[in-house]
């Protein structure tokens, strides 16, 4: 029974947990433009008003289905997620599974908006491809670079692993450059401002959000709870010895997403090609060289 | 036009309401406000629910950031950080398919109407159109212009307007504020009036762009597919876009015989 | 301050009817119409009048003329140079000076949509600014916009509660 | 009469059968029931080989006192078992509406089983020669059944067929080298001797045996021919041959490479200076037939094109799961070798289909199609989410095996590789489904009509394979473990739902049920909550204010990644189109030599020659 409390309840809190983030994000946001800053429910405000909209404009078949693939997709990547307290179907997938589950939403948004039949829509996709592309390269030898080191790519073990010395075995203490070679590819993952290229308001009207209005905008909008939840718990786990208890836990996704949020809003816009050279050349060398400690920690 | 330009017909629409303007308490052509379902026709928990949609839809308002007019400069202020709208939920949005609120700043040319029908047509129901200063309300000053239009209303439903030429933020903060006191009491429907008097709205639509005027958007197939069509949806305006061959997609059937390449030896 | 020395004498070589300094960088030329692309051409060619900001037009309804107005700058001479024709209102029409200045083919259009001047020669004529106008062009003095505008647009008899207390008070709107 | 006997017997039959009645209009038909007895035959066989047996067969013949025999092992089980199903689906959508609408289908379907029947008689060798000789009646009917169609595909086949020639010169005279050495043809004396052979030797052994059968299977020095060799047969045949006929290269590669010589011993053999060892060398071969194939299909503006550039780099996932040796390893490249065969055959029937309906395959000159066929494009979608190895497919599966391989072999930069190649092959698969089907509906295109049923049957089904072994790997990972079994890797202890290893596990039940539990709950919170949809036409579409009418082209599908091109794009120098272009005008100067003496106009031919005296002349030297 446990195991279906698990299933329901994770993806709650997931989506509880996202909205804080949306919250905060925005938050910041004001702060730093010197601004008040939406109210405290303002997420929910806004997803409530797009799913209560008296119209529902739709492209076809497959603009609905890429909805609720988005949503399915980023639900199941919750499940597969490891979080204090519950170990639900962690032991089940491994980092590997998670990394390519958090793809399935990416392409049932990309067969939805391409269903749109709008070039601004098609241009965003194809920019969200290449900058995952572009920041997948590091993500991904800093994925193998700590997974080498933990010897498991079960995560619920890599958590344990990971705090069985305290602080001193954290991900990102035994691996300094492959965490921050995985925090600057993390920072693309969330598709904030400097790699913000796929949203893009001012050259392809929000890309991708082109043509979804009322609960497709909505859906899009718990997919922004999910993603940025499920991109903080994935870094907390991998680099920042994931949850010991609850508070400690919702504190380090935050702090990881905080300072995402932080950066973004100083930065403008990069070209797309820019994006892909600076994500090749600094975080993939960085990662890089700590795959070398790593590897001669191992030869060693 | 060769006859004598067709006069728009001078039924005052219903829905508009006066403008919320520091002056002009009672600008002139009000209409009733347009009646929302009468309550006693949904059941308790609908009421709940719509309780709390209006609620919510009233704290979330995202504005089409649309300048058709001198007003946009307005808008900047407004929105950041010295009177920041943020704080009670309106943001600016790029596409009017994510929009609620329609800004008409300023003077319309014709040409600019037909855009601003075109997005408004777009835009996801409920929408709000505010007219900023007087060139919505009465033409302002291009009041003898051949180009402009005269008054908003007669084309697209419209809430609130603000005289002023043009409006401070502070004017502009005050209407928003009137809005939502309007969408939270559930008062603002204006919309529902585009759909309930289409033809009206088509009628001083094909006046000025002539009588095969017609959107990408099917105004009349949305009314009848959210059941929103009333008594003066359908008329003699209607009529004539039906003859002119609704949706471009259908023109471009009716013109082009279908051709399927089936690879079937020919008998 | 009189015209620099080059430029009188370029004025000096066509038959022109008048030409004067109006302020410290600009001289106004009244020229004939047949021979104003020869000016133009000229001061081109050997003053380096390279640069037609803009054409003018100005309806003379009494007289029955239309004035065409070239302003023209010298980057060499730092010197703005307005040209004025006047031709005829009823043939309305004029030779096109595209092929020397390009800009020329814009103005040529706008003037042509709202004073209905033909420019033989023209980049091209037809409607670009006012799309799905097919009144007469709406610039010419004889076109009256007001009785056009109450004609198509319906207007409120706007008429608010303060104006009626300054009305009671004695003021109100003067006709 | 043994299993293999029978489908020796099918095949013969069936190619007989079709030379006299291949015109007859139920030929189509009758072919499918033969290949499906044949599927039937191969089942009943799977039993006996499961159990280790090889099944001897009558065929056997000797020449020059080597006796020649044919019988099939768990090896030789696996790749029969895919020609046959391979065969089955491709005649089975031969023989609906697509076969009645092909000029000269007679000719197809005799050269379809002509390659069925060389393909079994290659993968049942019992020896070296008789390796060799199916070797050879492959290369030349993949030949015949790639240059029927004329036009572009006929200097397509001719540089196929200099590329197989080739290769199997290299391959006939390690098989030389080979008897010399051992005295006769047979694969166990073969493996007996080589740990008696100098390094020298083996290392001329490897070289020769990995380039000549490598060729077939276009890694990468020898992958320019296979692109266009395999767009440019017709439909069904070139959904065969991308299926299958590529990795009867990886089934050599993997008999006299893994099973015979043995990973240790390639292991084992380095090169003086840097310590790279054999094995290492031809992983980096493999890893580079991953990643380089894939980019150059991002490129591609013709779907089969592209499909095809896809197809060589899925070839270089299962040669390194295959050359890893671990369990695992071995699993997953078999594993993908038979995901391969699924999706791979899918996506070219459904691209076929869409080339039926509208004339054309220009990636710029389609879109839309989503409105019109819709059933092709959900054969594509699953084809696509297996061929970028996604969870509901079975591809996620076996990628999953050969990426868990390499990490817990150790070996990072492979693994990065791999992923390099993965995310290249996402991005080109979504811009071929995009420019197909997403966007804008052409004018010209509005009348289509979804293809026909007999069309979309078996496209349906392949896909259907390929979602059912993605929920349950257990049904084809049984399968591989024959196969494994035979060529000596250890056999992979896995579940119904998927592996477990102590660093990591992988249950698909779970997984894809949780997915598609999670969809559910997706689609009812969609249509549950918020009013009804409303669909709207294309042309009712945000244009920032501009009227969009249907003659005025408003998609995107040209040049669909300008801002990677731009990155990326100066490192196409086509080095090795290059270099392929320099060999051939070398064999031309050198023909023009002997043009004077014998006035022969074939100067290619000429580059045969060459090849074989210096080979003749490298056998002589290893022989003494």
């Amino acid at each position: 029974m446990t195991l279906l409390a698990d299933i329901v309840l994770m993806p709650l809190i997931a989506f509880v947990t996202g909205l804080a983030l949306v919250l905060m994000a925005r938050r910041v946001r004001a702060r730093i433009e010197r601004r008040v800053g939406p109210p405290v429910f303002q997420p929910v405000y806004d997803i409530v008003k797009l799913f209560t909209k008296k119209t529902q404009i739709s492209h076809g078949v497959m603009h609905d289905l890429s909805i609720v693939l988005l949503l399915g997709g980023y639900i199941t990547a919750e499940i597969f997620l490891p979080v204090p307290g519950f170990d639900g179907l962690a032991h089940q997938g491994d980092l590997l599974t998670l990394i390519y589950i958090m793809m399935v939403p990416m392409l049932g948004l990309a067969l939805g908006v391409g269903s749109c039949a709008n070039p601004n829509g098609s241009i965003g996709i194809s920019r969200a491809l290449t900058a995952m592309l572009a920041y997948d390269v590091p993500l991904a030898v800093a994925v193998i670079g700590a997974t080498m080191t933990y010897g498991t790519t079960d995560l619920v073990k890599i958590v344990e692993i990971q705090q069985a010395g305290g602080v001193a075995t954290w991900g990102a203490a035994t691996m300094p450059l492959l965490a921050i070679g995985g925090y600057l590819a993390v920072h693309g993952m969330f598709g904030k401002e400097p790699f913000e290229i796929y949203i893009a308001p001012a050259e392809i009207a929000t890309g991708p959000m082109v043509e979804m209005s009322g609960k497709y905008m909505g859906a899009l909008f718990v997919m922004q709870c999910f993603q940025l939840y499920t991109i903080g718990v994935l870094y907390v786990t991998l680099f920042l010895g994931g949850g010991e208890n609850w508070p400690a836990f919702l504190l380090k996704v935050f702090a990881v997403v905080f300072v995402s949020i932080a950066v973004t809003n100083v930065y403008g816009r990069y070209r797309t090609d820019k994006v892909v050279r600076w994500m090749w050349k600094w975080p993939t060398g960085i990662a890089l060289v700590g795959l070398m400690l790593v590897l001669a920690r191992q030869g060693a | 036009m060769t006859d004598k330009p067709l006069k728009a017909n001078e039924r005052p629409p219903a829905g508009a309401e006066e403008a919320a303007g520091p002056a002009a308490r009672d600008a002139a052509g009000p209409g009733q406000a347009c009646p929302a379902p009468s309550p006693q026709e949904r059941g308790v928990w609908r009421k709940i629910m719509d309780r709390f949609a209006d609620h919510c839809r009233a704290r979330s308002l995202f504005v089409l950031h649309y300048c058709t007019g001198c007003g946009a400069i307005e808008l900047p202020p407004t929105i950041t950080s010295r009177f920041d709208m943020e704080r009670v939920g309106i943001t600016p949005m790029v596409t009017p398919r994510q929009a609620d609120i329609l800004l008409i700043t300023g003077y319309l040319s014709i040409k600019t109407l037909k855009r601003v029908i075109l997005s408004y047509e777009q835009m996801p129901a409920p929408k709000y159109v505010l007219g900023f200063g007087s060139c919505t309300i009465n033409g302002g000053m291009y009041w003898n212009s051949y180009a402009t239009v005269k008054r908003l209303d007669q084309y697209i439903p419209t809430d609130l307007f603000i005289a002023g030429c043009m409006p401070r933020p502070e004017a502009v903060q005050q209407v928003l504020l009137q809005l939502i006191e309007d969408i939270d009491s559930g008062r603002a429907n204006a919309w529902r009036d585009y759909y309930r008097n289409y033809d009206f709205y088509l009628g001083n639509q094909q006046a000025l762009f002539g009588p095969k005027w017609n959107t990408p958007t099917d105004v009349i197939g949305e009314a009848e597919h959210y059941g929103l069509a009333g008594e003066g949806t359908y008329g003699p305006h209607t009529k004539l876009l039906a003859e002119s061959g609704g949706t471009p997609m259908e023109l471009a059937r009716a013109e082009r015989p279908a051709r399927a390449i089936t690879g079937r030896r020919k008998p | 301050m009189t015209i620099p020395a080059p430029l009188d004498e370029v004025l000096g070589e066509l038959p022109l009817v008048a030409a004067r300094l109006t302020a410290p960088r600009r001289v106004r030329v009244d020229a004939r119409p047949e021979n104003l692309p020869a000016l133009l051409e000229l001061l081109k060619g050997r003053l380096g009048f390279f640069h037609l900001s803009a054409i003018s037009c100005v309806d003379w309804l009494e007289e029955g003329q239309f004035e065409l107005v070239y302003h023209v700058w010298s980057d060499k001479l730092k010197l703005l140079l307005s040209a004025h024709v006047r031709i005829p209102r009823e043939p309305g029409e004029y030779v096109s000076i595209y092929d020397l200045h390009e800009p020329a083919g814009f103005f040529e259009r706008d003037i042509h949509e709202m004073f209905g001047v033909v420019f033989d020669g023209a980049l091209s004529l037809d409607r670009f600014i006012l799309t799905s106008w097919d009144g007469p062009p709406p610039m010419r003095k004889d076109f009256d916009a007001r009785k056009y505008a109450e004609e198509t647009f319906s207007t409120v008899n706007y008429h608010p509660d303060w104006l009626k207390d300054i009305e009671a008070a004695g003021g109100g709107l003067e006709e | 009469m043994s299993e293999l006997d029978f489908l020796l017997s099918f095949a013969a039959v069936l190619l007989l059968g079709m030379f006299c009645c291949g015109r007859d209009r139920r030929a189509g038909w009758a072919a499918m029931a033969v290949y499906g007895a044949m599927i039937l035959a191969v089942i009943a066989a799977g039993a006996r080989v499961s159990a280790g047996q090889t099944i001897p067969s009558a065929l056997s013949f000797s020449i020059l006192g080597q006796k020649l025999a044919w019988r099939m092992d768990g090896l030789g089980w696996f790749f029969t078992m895919l020609t046959a199903g391979s065969a089955f689906f491709a005649s089975w959508y031969a023989a609906g509406e697509w076969g009645r609408a092909q000029k000269r289908m007679k000719r197809q379907h005799i050269l379809l089983a002509l390659n069925v029947l060389a393909m079994i008689l290659l993968v049942n060798s019992g020896d070296l020669l008789s390796l060799f000789i199916g070797w050879e009646l492959v290369s030349w009917a993949a030949f015949a059944m790639m240059a029927q169609k004329g036009g572009p595909a006929t200097p397509a086949a001719f540089r196929y067929m200099i590329y197989a020639l080739a290769g199997a010169m290299a391959v006939f005279a390690g098989i030389m080298i080979v008897h010399s050495i051992t005295g006769s043809f047979a694969f166990d004396a073969f493996a007996k001797a080589v740990p008696s052979l100098s390094s020298g030797v083996l290392w001329l052994l490897f070289a020769l045996f990995a380039a000549g059968l490598g060729v077939k299977m276009a890694i990468v020095p020898f992958h320019l021919w296979q692109a266009p060799a395999y767009s440019e047969t017709p439909g069904a045949s070139s959904a065969f041959l991308n299926a299958v006929s590529a990795r009867m290269g990886l089934f050599a590669l993997v008999l006299v490479l893994i099973k015979v010589i043995g990973l240790k011993t390639l292991g084992g053999l380095s090169l003086p200076l840097v310590h790279v060892s054999a094995k290492t060398l031809l992983m980096w071969i493999a890893a580079f037939t991953m990643v380089i194939p894939t980019f150059i299909a991002l490129m591609q503006t013709d779907a089969r094109y592209l499909l095809t550039w896809h197809g060589i780099g899925q070839g270089g996932y299962m040669l390194l799961g295959l050359l890893v040796g671990t369990g695992l390893g071995a699993g997953g490249g078999l594993m993908h070798v038979f995901n391969y065969a699924t999706y791979q055959m899918a996506l070219f029937l459904a691209v076929t289909a869409v080339i039926h309906r509208t004339g054309t395959s220009d990636l710029d000159r389609l879109g839309g199609l989503i409105t019109r066929m819709p059933w092709t494009y959900v054969t594509l979608l699953m084809g696509i989410i297996g061929l970028a190895g996604l969870p509901p497919m079975n591809g996620f599966v076996s990628k999953w095996l050969i990426y868990r391989s390499l990490l817990d072999s150790g070996a990072p930069f492979l693994l990065i590789m791999a992923f390099v190649g993965t995310l290249g092959t996402i991005l080109s698969v979504y811009k071929l489904i995009h420019n197909i089907f997403l966007g804008r509906l052409r004018p010209e295109h509005e009348g289509i009509r979804e293809a026909p049923w007999s069309m979309v049957a078996p496209m349906l089904a392949l896909g259907g394979i390929g979602f059912l072994t993605g929920w349950f790997p257990g049904l084809a990972l049984d399968l591989t473990d024959i196969a494994q079994s035979a060529i000596g890797a250890p056999v992979l202890a896995h579940t119904l739902g998927g592996v477990v290893t102590p660093r990591g596990a992988l249950d698909m039940i779970w997984l894809v049920s949780i997915l598609l539990a999670a969809i559910g709950f997706g689609a009812i919170v969609f249509y549950l909550m918020g009013n009804r949809r409303y669909e709207v036409d294309q042309l009712n579409n945000y244009a920032g204010g501009h009227f969009l009418s249907p003659d005025v082209p408003y998609q995107f599908s040209h040049e669909f990644y300008p801002g990677l091109s731009r990155v990326i794009g100066p490192w196409y120098r086509g080095s090795i189109v290059r270099l392929e272009r320099a060999i051939g005008t070398f064999a031309d100067v050198a023909g023009d030599l002997w043009q004077g003496l014998f006035r022969v106009a074939w100067t290619p031919l000429y580059a045969l020659f060459a090849a074989v005296i210096a080979l003749f002349w490298a056998v002589n030297g290893g022989m003494q």
